[in-house]
């Protein structure tokens, strides 16, 4: 494994990870725009994805690089879909705030 | 054979619920003679000796193996000992003559209605044969259903509530009951390989509880006790746990109430003999002063409620918690008498409180009301039923030589001098005191509805009551003067099963 | 040689068959019914003369017929139940008088139900023969629980028969108290039965193995009874269960407290009234305390008890009937009394006394009932001897067979009450002697005398003497032969009975051998072992002591005093009311009228206590309503506030679900982390 | 004869269930107007009830089973078949092929269904797969192809406000709660090095000072469960979309989505985080599951009987049922002896569960089809119009309350059974304590239906026509929720074998 990789203890990866993976959270708590949303999970998932590479590359085997990468597929998808629906909720509601249909509640 | 009788009872029903409406009632009465005329084959050829639960020969056992769980195995497993077979012949005795009874009263969806009658017997059937615990549970839940229906839509104005109070709180019974026996029968650990009742009986009797859990084995059984005990007496219905009984009595329809005083009450006092009092005798005899005490309080309380009731049907439904609590109360004490004349007391009481209902029922529907005050001198206008009426009430006040005296006699001569129930004597006595106020009360609810001058709030022309409308109770008449002339037509049986169950318990002191 | 016994059942039997009879085709048959009711107690009473006979000729019998309930164990010992005949001399005069006068009742009946147009005639008679048949059932019972069943159906009977009239609201609340008093009192014989069959682990009258004789065998120290609840001493033990038994005696003989139904009774039809008082149901209770007199014999607590009550029951409804203006009042009245005086008599120990005053006053006074009827007919139902009057002449034979009853009632010599009433109280005052409360007990039955007198010749004067004093009682209706048989053979009868048993006569000329009835009831013509009077006598607790002049003297100063009593009684009624228009006197009592009229207030004091049952009920009643199932409702409705708490989680706002959310994993994981100890 | 095949045979189920999706596409494109409905679904049906033959034949066979040489593993292990494996796809295709069948008559007038056939088969495929996933990577994989799909039918009516709402809703708490998942496996992945699971179970047994890493991820995994489970605190978006989805969408993911999700968590935490191991590190999941197991039935029951809808009713319940199921992984214990036994108890529960269930929301879809409205009220009386299709209902309903003599009785006791067996006795308190509180709002159905009079005598007339498909459906889930009783051996004895396996 490259000097660099080495040079760093794993655990900052993890402390990265965390750290980003709190800061999508905290944009899914706080922004009530469809598309805000939508791009903090995406966060969510990338600090998912540095834990991936990171330890990948601490236990030296590929998987997790590997699936790094379908997770970004999957995550692409995902946003396909995510944008869809808020179209159609565009459509039927006229805006993208999450927090406005509150037909189905109790 | 059993198995017959139960499968052509379920077709029955099948059969009688695709049939038309008009003729639904006489089909359901023709099916229904079939079940009784197995029932008495039973009998004649019945051959078992001792109690089914502890080893003593079980008359028309089958037992086939339906699945297995949990590393045990549940199996289909019936038969009929000499506590079993006269309740089994009380079902098949009962459902025809209340099925006949619903011909008046019953207008509306009518093949559904007896349909449902016939479904219900069978089930009935199946708690008294069962002998593993799950079919029985099968049988013993699937009770529930029909009779949800029955007191729902054939019911009177508070229908939907008295249905759903007797659902949800007899299904909250059985789920602690459930419960505790499970607890009973992993506490067995190896012991037991099955959940076949005779099976388990015995392995408790050698022993076999283990400690579960780092519960000791006596914990688990009295805690198992408890739980049981619970969930049965809301069936029976012990005081405090009766009010779904007046409710649901009062709202159902004449023959349901037949069924549901004549025979699903005995549900909860059969199953309290077969699991609480055979199953874990000694648990029962440590208990023995409380369940002493409650049984007499039914029995006291429940005859001061019926003396405070207006409304005939109510005051039948009251005084059926005063008689349970005879049964109780022979059960507690561990005697042959005691235990034999309870059982014996399920049956007459199953065919009294039927007459009692069907005559009230016969006279709702000549009047289209039950209450006391609304109605004075009947005897004038239909003497054959205030006859039979009177002679039912005589019987339910336990006059000799009449059923219910012969099982209230067998069990206070059992349980006045009982070692395993301290101060028996004085329990005896208070007990007793239930046949005065069942007097006082019966007695002046015939005298102001069935004699005096004649007078009716609501406007009906009331004639004499039609044939198909008396035969029934005449029938029931029959029956309960004959079991009182002669007891010992059941009674000998019984006692012979009962002699297991008391030679079980160990009294201490 | 035919075994007679064998056909005792059938004495049971034909009354039975006459009641399904009746019940079943009644209404098709002439008289409805009447004549199949009278074929079967004639039939009754001629094989009940046979049984007589046999007896007489020294047999008895003491035979299980039926087992109705198979052994079992009751806890301390086994116990079989079952139905079965004792046939004594006791049992056989019993068989005789019950069925004799059972007889003459149907007869009556002709006259007074079918000649008077009464409706449900079948349903009468059927109760007639079930009454009767329940009776001699009770009679021939040869174990307490058979005779305790047979007891309830007599009861039963009574409340059919007194309330039958239904359509009038009277008799039916006159049934119903009639069996609830009764009922009461049947409580405590029933707690009886069951302690009899636990402590001794049978039931049976007679014979070695039977409870009285286990008892005394136990209290002799020679042998040990199955069972005594914890710790009680035999003598108390045995003492309680003698006075449980009683309770049932009281109730239905209707002693002190429990004697206010038997008033109301009268609301039946007079001949159902006869023959309750007479034979059947009232004197159930006395018979009962004669046939287990061996057990009794054996507590000295009980008799006193039943000397006391007796007693004092004698005195206190004949002051009652001093007052009454109804003819049956005054007989009712003065039937509580007559029977007080035969208790007095078994707990003085004067076994043969009692039975002798049985024998002779359930002639008498079905004779004075079956001539109140006759009145009552002739009266068109109208009972208040106020409007009678100067029937003497109109209805010969009822009056003088009535006089004859009403002298044997007062206790007049040579009338067949003076011989027994004499016997009765010479038992006590000998026995009372040694014996303070049964002397208590004499004393009342003494003053009772008098007063019996007088209430019984009052009631003659106003019903037949003087002038008529209404239009009725001027042209009264003529009765027929169906009415004057029985009278007559009962006027016979009321004054023979007394000749079979003249004890003083014996006692004062030495003539041996004419107290028939001592020498019957003690065995002299053979019978069962253990159950003679002189066995009883010699169990009993009794000694006798005698005033001046020993034995003849006692008999004699006894003998006229209560003689004298009698006739003081007689002379007050004729002064009184032996006149053209006689007027009430009962001002004359002031304060006590009123007490007399309300008999005491007891059955205000009942009513009341029935009420407050009521109120108690009532307020079970709201409990049951309020708590009890205030709580099982309770339960259901919080959990559906709870569920309506729990679904206002569900906001419908989607960033709410994705912070609720987050906690919820943050909460989990502390609870995790903490009791993982990651964080450490 | 299984043997003679080639070892991928095993997935022939998945294989058939992708062909079918497949399939469904191409008659789309070669027939792309409405009229192509009915061929839909017919492929899609039969497509299905293909896949089911051949999973039920399998297991009958005995592939992937311990007496058979144990589990079959392909792709290096990545894909492992064993019994549960096919009992699961089993339930699955059962359910998709009940839902494409009712689906034809309910979309009858849509402008587009063909869509819809495709989207439920391949979803359904997902499913299959995610029961044979032997590695996390797979398993998220199979997991997003089951939730992706999900998303767009829940949202399937875009006209329909609701439907649209509910489907925004799915898929944002979708999306995070993917995220989370996702977000523990990596850690897992942190903590043991590799994401098979075989591998993973062994890092969890020698975690050197990284327990709590592997333990913030194992919660994390347990929240991607409970989202797909819809259990507590994951749950929330499973009224609104279940009340707002068509109501065969709902049917499929009330009882096979829920089924995946439980799929999920038997084969993890059995495999990937064994009992002892996880307890040993110091992470008791098994009381983490525990309390969400509590909570869940009761917030689902206690909410359910206080709704109005019957639909959103049947959401309620469903959340309780996914209570009632979680016993089966939080009434687990270090060599419990019954944790064989209480397993297979919660996989026989589903299964009978995908038939009620399924059955239950399929009526509602009858009754949306009918256009007699939502309400208890509505439903009043139907029995007069529509006596089969009630008593269906009923037999559904005391099914899902535990009443016999239907399946959901045995399913039901027995899941309590072992728990008890287990010495959980509080669980089997509590579920008790809800089941009653079940039977209540079960029982309003049945009222309704049987004993209520209808509101007028005009409010039946909206029943005119007879859907022939949803029907067929209905009254099949209600003869084999009935005949699951007498013949619930094979089930009870396939799953217990099935779960003894995983142990």
């Amino acid at each position: 494994m490259t000097a660099v990789a080495s040079s760093i203890p794993p655990e900052w990866y993890l402390l990265l990870a965390a750290a980003v993976f709190c800061i999508g959270l905290f944009g899914v708590l706080t922004r009530s725009d469809a598309l805000y949303f939508l791009m903090s999970v995406e966060l969510m998932m990338n600090a998912a994805n540095i834990n991936f590479v990171a330890f990948a590359l601490y236990y030296g085997d590929l998987t997790g690089q590997v699936f790094a990468l379908f997770v970004i597929a999957l995550a692409a998808a995902e946003v396909a879909i995510g944008i869809g629906i808020i179209l159609v909720l565009y459509r039927n509601f006229g805006v993208t705030d999450v927090t406005v249909p509150t037909e189905m509640r109790w | 054979m059993i198995e017959a009788l139960i499968g052509f009872t379920f077709v029955a029903a099948l059969l009688v619920l695709l049939a038309p409406d008009e003729w639904a009632g006489r089909l359901a009465f023709a099916f229904s003679l079939l079940p009784f005329v197995g029932s008495m084959y039973l009998w004649s050829g019945f051959d078992g000796a001792g109690n089914a639960l502890t080893g003593g020969d079980i008359a028309y056992a089958t037992q086939i193996e339906w699945l297995e769980v949990g590393g045990r195995t549940v199996s289909w497993f019936v038969g009929v000992d000499g506590i079993s077979l006269p309740l089994v012949v009380l079902t098949t005795f009962l459902v025809p003559l209340a099925i006949v009874s619903a011909w008046t009263p019953i207008d509306a969806r009518q093949s559904q209605f007896y349909g449902l009658m016939l479904f219900m017997e069978a089930n009935l059937l199946g708690v008294f044969t069962a002998l593993d615990f799950f079919l029985w549970f099968v049988f013993w839940e699937a009770v529930l259903v029909p009779m949800y229906f029955l007191i729902g839509i054939w019911g009177g104005p508070r229908r939907k509530y008295a249905a759903i109070k007797f659902f949800v709180y007899t299904n909250a019974a059985s789920l602690l009951m459930f419960i505790g026996f499970m607890s009973l029968t992993f506490a067995l650990g190896d012991s037991a390989s099955s959940f076949a009742l005779p099976e388990i009986t015995g392995a408790i009797a050698d022993g076999g509880l283990g400690t579960w859990f780092g519960i000791s084995p006596d914990r688990i059984a009295m805690v198992a006790f408890l739980a049981m005990f619970l969930g049965f007496a809301v069936k029976v219905p012990i005081v405090p746990f009766h009010t779904w009984l007046p409710d649901a009595h009062v709202e159902a329809p004449t023959p349901v109430s037949v069924l549901l005083a004549g025979v699903l009450l005995k549900m909860g006092t059969y199953a309290l003999l077969r699991f609480n009092f055979t199953m874990l005798p000694d648990q029962a005899s440590a208990l023995a002063i409380p369940i002493g005490a409650i049984a007499v309080i039914s029995v006291i309380y429940g005859a001061m409620l019926a003396l405070a009731q207006k409304d005939l049907k109510r005051i039948v439904a009251y005084s059926s918690v005063s008689s349970m609590g005879y049964v109780i109360l022979g059960l507690i004490v561990f005697t042959e008498y005691g235990v034999g004349g309870a059982t014996f007391q399920m049956v007459a009481h199953g065919l009294i409180s039927g007459l009692m209902f069907m005559a009230v029922g016969v006279i709702y529907n000549a009047t289209h009301t039950r209450m006391v005050g609304d109605m004075s001198g009947m005897a004038d206008r239909m003497p054959v039923a205030v006859g039979i009426f009177v002679a039912g009430a005589f019987g339910y006040m336990g006059l000799p030589l009449m059923a219910g005296f012969a099982g209230e006699f067998f069990i206070f001569v059992g349980s006045f001098s009982a070692p395993a129930l301290p101060y028996a004597p004085i329990f005896t006595a208070l007990a007793m005191f239930g046949i005065v106020i069942v007097a006082g009360y019966l007695l002046s609810a015939m005298q102001s509805t069935l004699f005096g001058p004649f007078e009716l709030e609501t406007d009906y022309d009331v004639g004499p009551a039609p044939f198909h409308d008396v035969a029934p109770l005449a029938v029931l008449l029959v029956a309960i003067i004959v079991l009182g002339v002669a007891p010992d037509i059941f009674f000998e049986m019984i006692r012979d099963a009962a002699v297991p169950v008391v030679e079980g318990v160990t009294i201490d002191g | 040689m035919i075994d007679v016994f064998s056909y005792v059942p059938a004495i049971v039997l034909l009354p039975f068959f006459s009641f399904l009879i009746a019940l079943g085709v009644g209404k098709y048959l002439p008289k409805g019914g009447a004549f199949g009711g009278i074929a079967a107690t004639a039939g009754s009473f001629l094989l009940s003369l046979w049984v007589l006979a046999t007896v007489a000729g020294g047999e008895a019998a003491n035979r299980t017929l039926y087992t109705w309930a198979s052994a079992g164990g009751i806890g301390p010992t086994d116990v079989e139940l079952s139905f079965g005949i004792l046939v004594d001399p006791l049992s056989a005069l019993m068989l005789v008088i019950v069925t004799l006068v059972s007889l003459l009742v149907h007869v009556f009946s002709l006259g007074y139900m079918n000649d008077e147009g009464e409706t449900g005639l079948p349903r009468y008679y059927a109760g007639l023969g079930l009454f009767s048949a329940s009776m001699l059932g009770f009679v021939v019972a040869d174990n307490l629980l058979m005779a305790f069943m047979f007891f309830e159906l007599v009861g039963l009977c009574s409340y059919l028969l007194i309330g039958f009239h239904f359509r009038e609201p009277g008799p039916p609340s006159a049934a119903k108290k009639a069996f609830l008093v009764t009922r009461f009192g049947d409580y405590f014989f029933l707690i009886g039965v069951v302690a009899v069959i636990a402590t001794f682990g049978t039931a049976q009258f007679a014979g070695t193995e039977s409870f009285p004789a286990l008892a005394e065998a136990a209290l002799a120290g020679e042998g040990s009874v199955a069972w005594t609840p914890g710790g009680l001493e035999l003598q108390t033990w045995l003492t309680v269960v003698g006075l449980l038994v009683l309770g049932g005696v009281v109730g239905k003989s209707a002693q002190f407290p429990l004697h206010t139904w038997l008033p109301d009774a009268m609301e039946g039809p007079t001949p159902v009234s006869a023959l309750i008082h007479a034979a059947t149901m009232v004197a159930a209770g006395v018979y009962l305390v004669a046939r287990m007199y061996g057990f009794y014999a054996l507590t000295p607590t009980t008799l006193a008890v039943i000397a006391f009550i007796g007693g004092f029951t004698a005195l206190f409804a004949a002051t009652m009937g001093v007052v009454k203006d109804e003819l049956k009042q005054v007989l009712a009245y003065s039937t509580i009394s007559q029977y007080g005086y035969m208790m007095l008599a078994l707990g003085a120990g004067g076994y043969v006394a009692a039975v002798f005053h049985l024998t002779t006053h359930a002639f008498f006074k079905a004779l004075l009932f079956l001539g109140a009827g006759a009145v009552i007919i002739a009266m068109h139902h109208n009972e208040d001897m106020w409007d009678m009057g100067g029937l003497k002449s109109k209805m010969p034979v009822t009056y003088y067979t009535f006089l004859a009853g009403s002298l044997a009632l007062a206790g007049i010599f040579p009338f067949a009450g003076f011989w027994s009433k004499d016997e009765i109280l010479y038992e006590a005052l000998v026995h009372g002697l040694n014996d303070p409360l049964l002397l208590g007990g004499y004393l009342m039955g003494l003053l009772a005398v008098p007063v019996t007198a007088f209430y019984t010749f009052r009631m003659v004067f106003l019903t037949f003497h003087g002038e008529p004093r209404t239009e009725t009682a001027r042209d009264p209706e003529s009765v027929r032969w169906n009415v004057k048989g029985p009278l007559t053979v009962l006027g016979v009868l009321a004054v023979v009975t007394g000749f079979i048993n003249m004890v003083p006569v014996q006692k004062v000329l030495g003539l041996e051998g004419i107290d028939l009835l001592h020498l019957w009831l003690d065995n002299e013509w053979g019978g069962i072992e253990g159950l003679s009077s002189h066995h009883y006598g010699d169990i009993g607790p009794y000694s006798s002591g005698y005033l001046v002049g020993g034995e003849v003297g006692t008999v004699l100063v006894g003998a006229a005093v209560s003689l004298g009593l009698a006739l003081t009684g007689l002379l007050v009624a004729w002064r009184l009311y032996n006149v053209p228009s006689p007027t009430e006197h009962t001002a004359k009592l002031g304060g006590i009228k009123d007490v007399l009229y309300n008999n005491y207030y007891l059955d205000e004091l009942q009513v009341w206590l029935a009420y407050r049952t009521e109120d108690v009920a009532g307020g079970a009643n709201t409990f049951d309503q309020g708590i009890i199932d205030g709580v099982v409702n309770g339960v259901s409705s919080v959990s559906l506030f709870g569920g309506s708490r729990v679904r206002r989680l569900q906001s419908g706002v989607v960033s709410q679900y994705a912070t609720l959310l987050t906690l919820g994993l943050v909460a989990l994981l502390l609870a995790l982390g903490v009791t993982g100890g990651w964080f450490l | 004869m299984v043997n003679t095949l080639p070892q991928v045979a095993a997935l022939l189920p998945v294989f058939l269930l992708a062909f079918t999706g497949l399939a469904l596409l191409l008659v789309d494109t070669i027939t792309p107007d409405a009229r192509s409905n009915t061929s839909m679904a017919v492929v899609g049906a039969l497509g299905s009830l293909a896949a089911l033959a051949a999973s039920v034949w399998l297991v009958v066979s005995g592939t992937g089973s311990a007496d058979t040489g144990g589990a079959i593993t392909l792709f290096a292990e990545a894909i492992k078949v064993d019994t549960m494996a096919l009992f699961f796809t089993a339930i699955f295709a059962s359910v998709t092929a009940l839902v494409v069948v009712a689906a034809h008559d309910y979309f009858h007038d849509h402008e587009s269904p063909a869509a819809f056939y495709s989207l439920v088969v391949f979803a359904a495929t997902g499913m299959a797969l995610l029961a044979a996933a032997n590695s996390l990577a797979v398993l998220f994989v199979a997991l997003e192809m089951v939730s992706l799909p999900s998303y767009v039918l829940v949202a399937y009516l875009k006209r329909n406000r609701g439907s649209v709402e509910a489907g925004m809703k799915y898929f944002l708490v979708g999306a995070l709660s993917s995220a989370i998942f996702l977000f523990g496996i990596s850690l897992v992945y942190a903590a043991t090095g590799s994401l098979l699971l075989s591998d993973v179970a062994e890092g969890i047994g020698s975690l050197d000072g990284l327990a709590g890493v592997a333990g913030l991820g194992i919660v994390m995994i347990v929240g991607g469960v409970a989202f797909k489970t819809a259990s507590v605190p994951f749950h929330f978006w499973a009224p609104e979309a279940y009340e707002g989805a068509p109501a065969p969408v709902s049917a499929f993911l009330s009882s096979a989505s829920k089924a995946a999700g439980f799929v999920i968590a038997f084969r993890l935490f059995t495999e990937a985080f064994p009992v002892g191991a996880s307890l040993a590190a110091g992470i008791d999941w098994v009381l983490a599951f525990g309390i969400l197991a509590a909570v869940t039935m009761t917030l689902g029951n206690f909410a359910a009987a206080v709704q109005e809808e019957v639909k959103r009713m049947l959401a309620y319940s469903s959340i309780g049922h996914a209570g009632y199921v979680l016993i089966g992984v939080a009434a687990l214990s270090q060599d419990g002896g019954a944790n064989g036994a209480v397993m297979g108890a919660a996989m026989a529960h589903l299964l009978v569960y995908g038939f009620m269930n399924t059955g239950a929301f399929l009526f509602v879809a009858m009754a949306e089809r009918w256009g007699v409205g939502r309400t208890f009220e509505d439903y009043a009386g139907l029995a007069r119009r529509a006596p089969v299709a009630s008593t269906a209902m009923a037999v559904f309903m005391f099914s899902l309350a535990g009443l016999p003599p239907f399946a959901g009785f045995f399913s039901k006791y027995f899941l309590f059974m072992g728990a008890i067996d287990n010495g959980f006795l509080w669980l089997a308190a509590f579920g008790a304590v809800n089941s009653v509180v079940s039977l209540y709002y079960y029982s309003r159905v049945v009222k309704a239906l049987f004993i209520d009079d209808p509101a007028s005598s005009s409010s039946l007339d909206a029943i005119d026509v007879r859907p022939t498909g949803l029907y067929a459906a209905v009254v099949f889930a209600a003869v084999a929720t009935v005949l699951l009783l007498p013949g619930f051996g094979p089930v009870i004895e396939t799953a217990e074998a099935a779960a003894s396996a995983l142990f």
